[in-house]
């Protein structure tokens, strides 16, 4: 049971869990949710790949790239909530009128 | 040493767990963010026992951050959880 | 030794699983959140334990931290907007249609298939397989930093990241499309603790997050850690409303947002020709290059992730119907 | 300065182009234009070195993949950057007039170069981290471009595609982590040498499946109709004509270095797109707006692109790669032709109601004339290009008695003619019930782009042998035997 | 002498996990909001205090013992501010509901 495995079994969990979540969500801010557990789950697969075992040093690419993914996925995450405020919005107005 | 460190960690890790519950069953904001508050507070104290642990300063800096960022979010979790209609 | 590391793996583990499982369980959306808020801080905890410890700044900051702020925000808006702001009653408020019980289990059943062959072929893959490893180690003297992170982010892979800015920038400008002067929710009263609380720590965080910056040329952090923690300046300004953004100041905001994305663009351009390439910096040159890129691009960062928190375009005085003004 | 490599100038421009359209709102347009002039400018210099050398690499920072990124291009990625850049400036161009709103218009511009950087960066990217940043900018600019309108039909449709995006791209990102866990890089000439194994096949399925749900492949379709259908006309003509072919075309690269392990997924490939060209065609046989035909129509052909790669993986042969290739291009400019003269129509008239589109005023004969010649070449009529690329499906199928995807293939296109012609109907009733017509409202740029766009359509079958040879410039589909 | 500051670092550590352990405590056990809230915002800040002063013992430089200070100082300032926050969003929501805690 090394950490690495350990880690990685989780990642790929959690990655499964925003699945599952991203397709039966009934709440549209809980699939952004979801999404971004997805994208949590990627994360740990990727830094788990980067691990190795000490006191070797990591391997600092994946390390690069999961941090892209971490804002490329804010900026998805702030348009789709973006989305969801408009819509909300859109929809308030129209049940007025 | 280490194993000592490992040991404490665990225990404030539980600690965490068990706060939980607290989040879960509420009953109203104002638990939910003080288990926020606890959960920050000890992630940077786990924070510091790794950074003795895996013999790293550098984890201090992301303690620093931990620190920072609990503070900010429990701001915005009180100001946008209790900004009425008035 | 590894029995205790082991235990406290586990525990980890566990915890964050439990906590992606609860966050999209929990009835209330508001505890939703919070759970999720603390599933971010526990991973952020499992990275630094995979010696990761810029992704864990990274996450804290950006993944977690922004994004609990964003959910919230976007969270208190349609309590605003349905007009149910009273506490834990505001639940499913986004209903997209009521998915039937066995549709669930079925998709939950696939995924549990997909989960099954995506650990077996984690499995069977080699630990600590092949890597960049021994290429970066090579290459590092040429980089022109000592931190081997910073060295991919800005200089092996600098494209990637001078795309992942330009993600970033198209975020604002589809969210300032997106939202054209809607009317927000009222200001709170934070009293005197609150204004105490702002003075003492704003200059602190403006400082750490310099640091970052400064720091990440030989250690943990850079740009985005110290772009985000400057962005939590903004939050709280914007928070507090001691900063309330105006239509007079959209044409700074426009040049802020660009800012990062010009300057990196621009150097990797000029530094071409006479034999280079794009992104070639010259050697003798290449730590103040990469110092002055980052510097923008923190700017640039603060100040986008600020916006996506605020959200809409700053327009001038409403109109009635929200089109046609600008 | 003057020998910045084209290769460089076709992702820098357009990128530069958006920065400055967006800091300098009221030029944007005509900011916006000269960047996607100056685009079509390196995207021709940049084919003149290919034809001379075969293929162009750029190492950036001058750092070898795998621990750098090389720019590539080839015959196939130069035909699809000249598709994007013609297709984009005469879409622009048509924006000019199209667009009449301050507000669309300063946001319309910005968003739509940054989707050309980020297509650009597909079609010449060989890095498979650096295309999931990539499909994100594109991701990002597109949903933007969809909610251009702001209606709550638009804003509905544009947050479906928003999950989907991310999902697709979050699965991208899944395999690109398996494939560093087994290979540890990431270039595509790293993914040629690695040894199939559990893990490449579980990054294969998770990218392929992305992918898919980017590209729209039934029933991944389910976000296309509604998103295509709402969005404003230039940015419908993007979206359909140009968006969709990015994710395809990361397919069809991938597919190329890592090919599928199985017959039988290459074979359930080509049932799905079947299955696109049937569905499709059903619910565009029943749709009651003309930009919801328009929309599934894509669906439809989508599907077909798919059925000529199947057959490609059957055979083998590289011809049904270049059928896929040329259905990609001859989709491309028929669509964005198709949506263009459709919301032209839809300007014209007031509404874009197919059972009513006869009963109007004005009579857009242009536009109607465009959405003809648009049509002829998605149905696959001679000598469209639309018709080279089914007929060169169809040959190959046929050789190597592979009945079942032509009968699909023939199926569709008498679908296609069908609910083609149910729009035609609503353009011919004109005459019968109305005594007299206003004039429509005069040349336009609106009416000029589309005309041209259809027009070439047609016209590029006639060259069609040229195109053919050059997308094999630089073996894009590793056919060096 | 080094045996002694390891044995005084471990204590330091050992309570302030207590204190953590008994924040948890009190934040499950105790019957409403605002014992919660004292229980939980002095116990906490206790046991980081604790913690921090076990690990500055055994730090190795001076930027350490500082940045390790600067951690505290942070949580002691947001801790007494959300405390306050929370204690004051508590009090308006009860406001708002006529009376009743919990």
């Amino acid at each position: 049971m090394t950490p690495d495995l350990i880690y990685g079994l989780t990642g790929i969990a959690v990655f499964a869990i925003g699945l599952v979540g991203a397709l039966c969500a009934q709440d549209r801010l809980r699939r952004v949710l979801a999404l971004k557990l997805c994208s949590v789950g990627a994360g740990f697969v990727l830094v788990v790949a980067a691990w190795r075992t000490p006191p070797a040093d990591p391997d600092p690419v994946p390390h690069a790239l999961v941090i892209t993914g971490i804002v490329v996925m804010i900026s998805a995450t702030a348009v789709a909530l973006a989305l969801i405020r408009r819509l909300q919005t859109l929809e308030a107005e129209d049940d007025d009128g | 040493m280490t194993i000592y460190l490992y040991a404490i960690a665990t225990l404030l890790l539980l600690s965490i767990l068990a706060g939980l519950i607290r989040v879960l069953r509420g009953p109203r904001p104002a638990e939910r963010m003080m288990a926020a508050q606890l959960f920050g507070t000890a992630a940077v104290a786990i924070l510091l026992i790794l950074s003795r642990i895996m013999d790293s300063p550098a984890l201090l800096d992301v303690a620093v951050v931990f620190a920072l960022l609990a503070a900010v979010t429990l701001v915005a979790f009180v100001v946008l959880a209790s900004r009425k209609v008035s | 030794m590894t029995d205790a590391a082991t235990l406290f793996d586990l525990l980890l583990a566990g915890s964050v699983i439990a906590l992606a499982i609860a966050s999209l369980t929990v009835r209330d959306m508001f505890a939703a959140i919070v759970l999720f808020v603390i599933f971010g801080l526990l991973s952020a905890l499992a990275w630094v334990r995979l010696s990761a410890p810029d992704v864990a700044l990274a996450e804290a900051a950006i993944g977690t931290g922004v994004t609990g702020a964003l959910l919230l925000k976007t969270l208190h808006h349609l309590r605003y907007v349905t007009g149910k702001l009273g506490e834990g009653q505001a639940r499913d408020l986004t209903p997209i249609a009521t998915v039937p019980a066995g549709v669930i289990w079925a998709n939950a059943a696939f995924c549990g298939m997909i989960t099954l062959g995506l650990a077996l072929a984690f499995l069977g893959a080699p630990q600590a397989g092949p890597g960049f490893d021994s290429l970066v180690a090579e290459a590092m003297p040429a980089s022109g930093v000592d931190h081997p992170v910073t060295a991919v982010l800005l200089n092996f892979r600098a494209y990637d990241t001078l795309m992942e800015v330009v993600v970033l920038l198209a975020a604002v400008i589809a969210v300032w499309q997106i939202e054209r002067g809607l009317s927000d929710a009222p200001a709170p009263a934070l009293g005197e603790v609150w204004q105490g609380f702002a003075r003492l720590t704003l200059p602190a965080i403006v400082v750490v997050g310099t640091y970052l910056l400064w720091k990440g040329s030989e250690a943990p952090g850079g740009a985005f850690q110290g772009g985000a923690v400057l962005a939590a300046v903004g939050l709280l300004l914007l928070l507090s409303r001691i900063y309330v953004p105006r239509p007079a100041h959209r044409g700074l905001a426009r040049w802020a947002f660009v800012l990062g994305t010009g300057a990196f663009a621009g150097v990797a351009l000029l530094v071409s020709g006479g034999g280079r390439v794009a992104f070639e910096y010259p050697a003798q040159h290449a730590y103040s290059l990469i110092l002055l890129i980052e510097g923008l691009v923190t700017i640039s960062i603060a100040v986008t992730l600020a916006a996506l928190f605020h959200g809409r375009e700053p327009v001038a005085a409403p109109a009635p119907e929200g089109r046609n003004d600008t | 300065m003057m020998m910045v490599d084209p290769l460089i100038l076709t992702l820098f421009l357009p990128l530069f182009g958006a920065i400055a359209a967006f800091v300098l709102p009221r030029a944007a347009a005509w900011v916006g234009l000269l960047a996607v002039l100056g685009t079509g400018v390196a995207v021709a210099a940049l084919a003149r070195a290919v034809l001379a050398e075969g293929e162009v690499v750029t190492q950036l920072g001058g750092w070898a993949p795998p621990l750098g990124i090389a720019l590539r291009a080839d015959g196939l990625s130069v035909a699809m950057l000249a598709m994007t850049a013609g297709v984009g400036l005469l879409v622009s161009i048509g924006a000019l007039d199209a667009l009449r709103d301050l507000r669309e218009r300063q946001y319309f511009w910005p968003l739509w170069l940054l989707l050309l950087t980020g297509m650009n960066g597909v079609y010449l990217g060989t890095d498979i981290f650096n295309l999931y940043v990539m499909i994100e900018v594109i991701a990002l600019a597109a949903v933007g471009l969809t909610v251009l309108s702001g209606t709550k039909q638009a804003v509905r449709a544009g947050l479906e595609y928003m999950y989907a995006s991310i999902l697709g791209a979050l699965l991208f990102l899944m395999g690109v982590g398996f494939v560093y866990l087994q290979a540890g890089r990431l270039d595509f000439a790293g993914l040629i040498a690695v040894e199939p194994s559990g893990a490449m096949s579980a990054a294969l399925a998770l990218m392929v499946v992305g992918l898919l749900l980017k590209t729209a492949l039934f029933p991944l379709h389910f976000w296309l109709p509604a998103a295509h259908a709402n969005a404003t006309a230039p940015a419908s003509a993007l979206l359909s004509g140009l968006v969709v072919k990015a994710a395809l075309y990361i397919f069809l690269r991938l597919t190329t270095y890592m090919p599928l392990p199985d017959e039988i997924l290459v074979t359930l490939i080509g049932t799905l797109g079947a299955g696109a060209v049937l569905w499709g065609g059903v619910q565009a046989l029943r749709a009651e707006r003309l930009k919801l035909l328009v929309a599934w129509s894509t669906v439809v052909q989508i599907g077909l692109i798919f059925i000529a790669f199947a057959r490609a993986g059957q055979v083998g042969l590289s011809e049904s790669w270049k059928a896929a290739a040329l259905l990609i291009l001859a989709h491309g400019v028929a669509k964005s032709a198709m949506f263009l003269a459709a919301g032209r129509i839809k300007d014209e008239i007031g509404h874009d109601r197919i059972a009513d589109l006869d009963k109007s005023d004005t009579r857009p004969t242009l536009a109607q004339f465009t959405f003809a010649l648009a049509a002829i070449s998605i149905i696959g009529l001679p000598p469209s290009l639309g018709f080279i690329g089914k007929w060169t499906l169809m040959e190959g199928a046929m050789a190597a008695g592979y009945w079942h995807w032509v009968a699909v293939t023939m199926i569709g296109t008498l679908m296609s003619v069908a609910y083609f012609s149910r729009v035609f109907a609503g353009f011919l009733r004109f005459d019968r019930m109305r005594g007299e017509l206003a004039e429509h409202k005069g040349w336009a740029l609106a009416d000029a782009a589309p005309l041209t766009l259809a027009i070439a359509a047609i016209s590029l079958g006639l060259m069609a042998a040229p195109i053919l040879s050059f997308i094999e410039l630089g073996y894009p589909f590793g056919a060096q035997q | 002498m080094p045996d002694l500051i390891t044995f005084i670092s471990a204590a330091l550590i050992a309570a302030g996990a207590v204190f953590f352990i008994a924040g948890t405590v009190g934040l499950l056990r105790f019957p409403d909001t605002y014992c919660r809230l004292h229980a939980l915002t002095k116990a906490d800040g206790l046991g980081l205090a604790l913690i921090a002063l076990g690990i500055a013992l055994t730090a190795s430089s001076f930027g350490e013992v500082f940045r390790i200070a600067l951690i505290w100082f942070f949580v002691a300032v947001a801790s007494a501010t959300g405390g306050h926050l929370i204690a004051t969003h508590a009090r308006r929501v009860d406001r708002a509901e006529g009376k009743e805690g919990s």
